[in-house]
């Protein structure tokens, strides 16, 4: 049962979604979301060893954070993300 | 496969939840799935009102989601509780609560939590989206 | 549909409708007779926390609403103990009606189950 | 002292605002002071909306704030591209963007930010109830 | 120019409240603010040695942290809210 | 009417209206010709990053608004130093119209405004 978990902020919504990853699992970071690469890239570092990590390409775009790609993390777009909910299980939002 | 969202924004204002669904339901079809409920829910109720005019140079995320509900024959659902509390009503509600006017859009249908659980279950996949 | 349904629930009690909402939800789960399980995570453990008095706040008692969960045969409320920890709540400040998942367990239950709401 | 109060949130959905600003409101009131103005911004605009039904085990704040005002003859101005936005309308807005209908309570005015400028400035006091 | 600080969330609002107050100033804990009784004990011991801090009683009550009362902060209803804001110069709300 | 407005923005460019309104709230501010100055703390710093594109939000660059200020006489944005040291943002990823305010400095800024109008 592979779980994506979506996560529209940082703060309680990453921090809570760190603790609910099992193997196997990825992540979408979306909305404010995507601002965990700014705040949170030695937790990311760390995240992308065990579970696949990936940003929506629209939401980096519209906050100007292109210049942090050195994450090395998978930018995707709405198709993408349809894609993440057909092969996951379910799908739990963080927010 | 099939598909159950809940929206818990409203357009343009809090988060950004409203447009996030918006933009993954059309993504949804045009990969093939079908959409078998939206919910909306919270503050995602304002997205049925049909007294929003925003900015011109803005879209009109209300317009558009009536404009998908229409096109694509969607089951769309408003929870009941959740528009009384936000001023969100029928003309039957408006009714009921002696109330001076309606502004829910056509296409929608004003229910209860029911509906949001009937689909979860029946979907293949649920996605929420918080604001 | 034997499905299972978790509800998460992360906001504190007076936030807004969220602690409601998850509560209504979790009921009218159960009345459809799905197996229903309601997660508390974050500042949703404030919502069972004992003592609580929102009168002048012209709220209702978000902790009493907590009690009709057993007559819908949901007989358990899960709670992050991370979540507890960080706020430094000790358990016996708690409503006496909860399973506390610690460490992994969190993950562990949430891949059991078939579908999550969150609120 | 002149007092004058900005409130941001709706009631009983998001914050906890309006029902923070209402008694905080009435205890100045109380201490004999004077309220020059309340703007009602961002989903503070709702307080407004004549149509909203809350459950009945809760209070009406939307029903609270206007008799506030309309017992104390107060300045209440909601702020038009808040309003405009979330659905919020008078009767000649309604018109002028051809909505079909209105929902504005009786006793509040729709204008613009330089209302809320002019306010902070005049007032001995400015206190925002943020959301 | 005495300042009443509001804050009506930990996080972000209690954060950037602690960074802007000056000596003489004063903090409401209002709303989920009061929740810094619990999250915050440290800092708010650091607090009451530089500022006065309050915490607006119907939201304390509300939230059953009446426990929490051995950290002498100044419990006050809305009178003194009023009050506050007549002392101070002005107020700043952080939300 | 010489009193001072301070305004603070504390929020991310898109979340809901809050930086635009706060652009709004000084501009309205200046054109009455009140002393008006614009702070930005937390979150609020991310609205002055470089390279903002939300056409696909469907949303107005909030950045771009920014250079309407001058226009108004406000001629400088004062930006919470600590706020861009926890982002890890350079100086040079932001609009190139800013005065940092460091340590203890916003607290005295903000000791010497009349009125502060939050967002």
């Amino acid at each position: 049962m592979a779980t994506l978990h979506t996560v529209n902020k940082t703060g309680q919504p990453l921090e809570l979604c760190l603790r609910a990853l099992n193997a196997g699992d990825s992540v979408l970071l979306l909305e404010e979301g995507v601002y965990a690469l700014y705040e949170a890239g030695d937790v990311l570092s760390e995240l992308l060893r065990h579970v696949a990590v990936h940003v929506l390409d629209a939401d980096v775009l519209a906050r100007g954070m292109t210049n942090r790609d050195n994450l090395d993390i998978d930018m995707i777009d709405y198709q993408g993300f349809v894609e993440l909910t057909e092969t996951n299980d379910k799908v739990v939002s963080w927010f | 496969m099939k598909y159950a969202l809940a929206v818990y924004g409203a357009a343009g204002t809090g988060g950004q939840s409203s447009q996030t669904a918006l933009s993954f339901a059309r993504a949804l079809l045009a990969s093939g799935h079908e959409i078998i409920r939206v919910f909306f829910y919270q503050d995602g109720v304002h997205n049925a009102s049909g007294l929003i005019s925003p900015p011109q140079d803005e879209q009109n995320l209300p317009e558009q989601w009536q404009n998908l509900v229409k096109e694509h024959n969607i089951d769309a659902v408003v929870c009941i509780a959740a528009a009384l509390r936000r001023g969100v009503v029928n003309a039957e509600e408006a009714q009921r609560y002696e109330l001076p006017g309606s502004n829910l859009r056509e296409g929608y249908e004003l229910s209860g939590l029911g509906q949001l659980l009937e689909a979860t279950v029946e979907a293949d996949r649920f996605v929420t989206f918080g604001d | 549909m034997s499905q299972s349904i978790c509800i998460i629930s992360t906001q504190a009690p007076y936030r807004g409708q969220f602690a409601k909402e998850a509560l209504d939800a979790a009921l009218v789960s159960a009345s459809y007779e799905i197996p229903t399980s309601l997660l508390l995570m974050g500042d949703g453990v404030y919502q069972v926390l004992e003592g609580q008095s929102p009168d002048q706040l012209g709220r209702k008692n978000i902790a009493s609403m907590f009690q009709s969960l057993e007559l819908y045969g949901i007989e358990t409320v899960y709670i992050d103990g991370e979540s507890l920890g960080e706020r430094g709540i000790a358990p016996e400040q708690l409503l006496p009606l909860y399973t506390l998942l610690e460490g992994d367990a969190v993950a562990s239950f949430l891949a059991q189950q078939d579908k999550v709401l969150s609120f």
